[in-house]
């Protein structure tokens, strides 16, 4: 199945990437996506998730042709 | 409802101003408006700020913003409620935020308008970018010790 | 700190507008501006109200409204308050009271502003007389189910 | 020795009067001054108190000289 990553604000410094198009031959949750896609780049606390941009939690599973989006920490207001 | 984003500098009052002579007729009914402006602060942390850059989730952000508004026109009794956030770059004392409520009774606009705000902070994706004399970094979190907080 | 009483109608936006440029160089420490305005609503139980007089005590009323905003800046870190209330004659949609706080960060502003709102509704001597279709009666109290009260 | 009574907003029309001097023998408090001068006009509940214009208890006694003034519940803002 294909996926789209985005990475938003400090985590695109992070991880070096804003957006990536990836496919998986098993069943991911998000937590799996950010580990097969990010390798050894740590997630920091209090990061958010969205699938289709809508919030979402960290052992949702994706589907062909999702989404999945991470947020560092908001910061608006 | 009003919600929207601003790529420009935007200016409160001339708003509110505005918003209220399209309310028309329904000023009559209004008894208390609560209003609240976040702008740009250009220190923290005893450092200067120059400048913020501030990103979003185009997707998101009016989604989120409206959902934020709707629940709290339906957990108070309100006229009107208007959110405009601002995008892109920010100077030291421009607008970031105004959210304005107007409503029958005063508890319902002061609630609500709190309301509003704290959850703007906590659930819609925005994020800053600080341009300051020792370089460029992103805002960690809103606490009261950030130049991002208020 | 800024009190005082108008016997005119007062527009709070250009008074805002206005104070605003007098901070000038203190604006770019100011994070968060909140704002209450109390208007006069034209209906109250079920009757329309054509206009009310605003009584009050001269000698008591903006030093019990000092008292207020300064008990206000000794309890939280501000910037500025501005504290306006109408006297005499008020028809429906004038605005009767503006409470602004600026300050640093958003939570004191939104504590500040409240509790002097709250406070001016307890401790200020003033008191509304309507002038209702079915003749005139002072309002006897500031409930959510007085036009008096918002 | 002498006391100027003021009455404000209802008041005014529930006892006649918005405003009088009077001359007292004994000392009387805020309570006794409004009994003397009111007569049989109940004073509403909630009312409030000031004697030269600061706020006061009712049981406070007057001196010669005092203004004390009578308010019924505040309906500003």
């Amino acid at each position: 199945m294909s996926i789209k990553v985005k990475f938003f604000a400090s985590l695109t410094d992070l991880v070096g990437m804003k957006e990536i198009d990836v496919e998986f031959e098993s069943e991911l949750n998000v937590i799996n996506v950010w580990q097969s896609v990010c390798g050894t780049a740590q997630m920091p606390a209090g990061c958010l998730y969205a699938i289709n941009h809508d919030y979402c939690e960290p052992d949702q599973l994706l589907k062909d042709g999702d989404e999945v989006a991470y947020f560092p920490p908001l910061t608006g207001g | 409802m009003t919600v929207r984003l601003s790529k420009e500098p935007f200016s409160p009052y001339d708003l509110l101003l505005q918003t209220e002579k399209e309310l028309d007729g329904r000023r009559r009914k209004i008894g208390a408006s609560s209003i609240f402006i976040g702008s740009m602060r250009d220190f923290n942390d005893g450092v200067s700020v120059e400048s913020m850059y501030l990103e979003h989730h185009p997707e998101m952000t009016v989604k989120e913003l409206e959902k934020i508004a709707d629940r709290a026109e339906k957990r108070w009794s309100l006229d009107h409620v208007l959110v405009i956030h601002r995008i892109g770059e920010v100077y030291p004392s421009d607008p970031i935020v105004l959210v304005a409520v107007w409503s029958a009774h005063r508890a319902h606009s002061f609630d609500a308008c709190r309301d509003i705000m704290e959850s703007l902070k906590s659930n819609v994706p925005f994020w800053k970018r600080e341009k300051r004399e020792d370089g460029e970094r992103w805002v960690t979190k809103n606490t009261s010790g950030s130049s991002a907080d208020f």
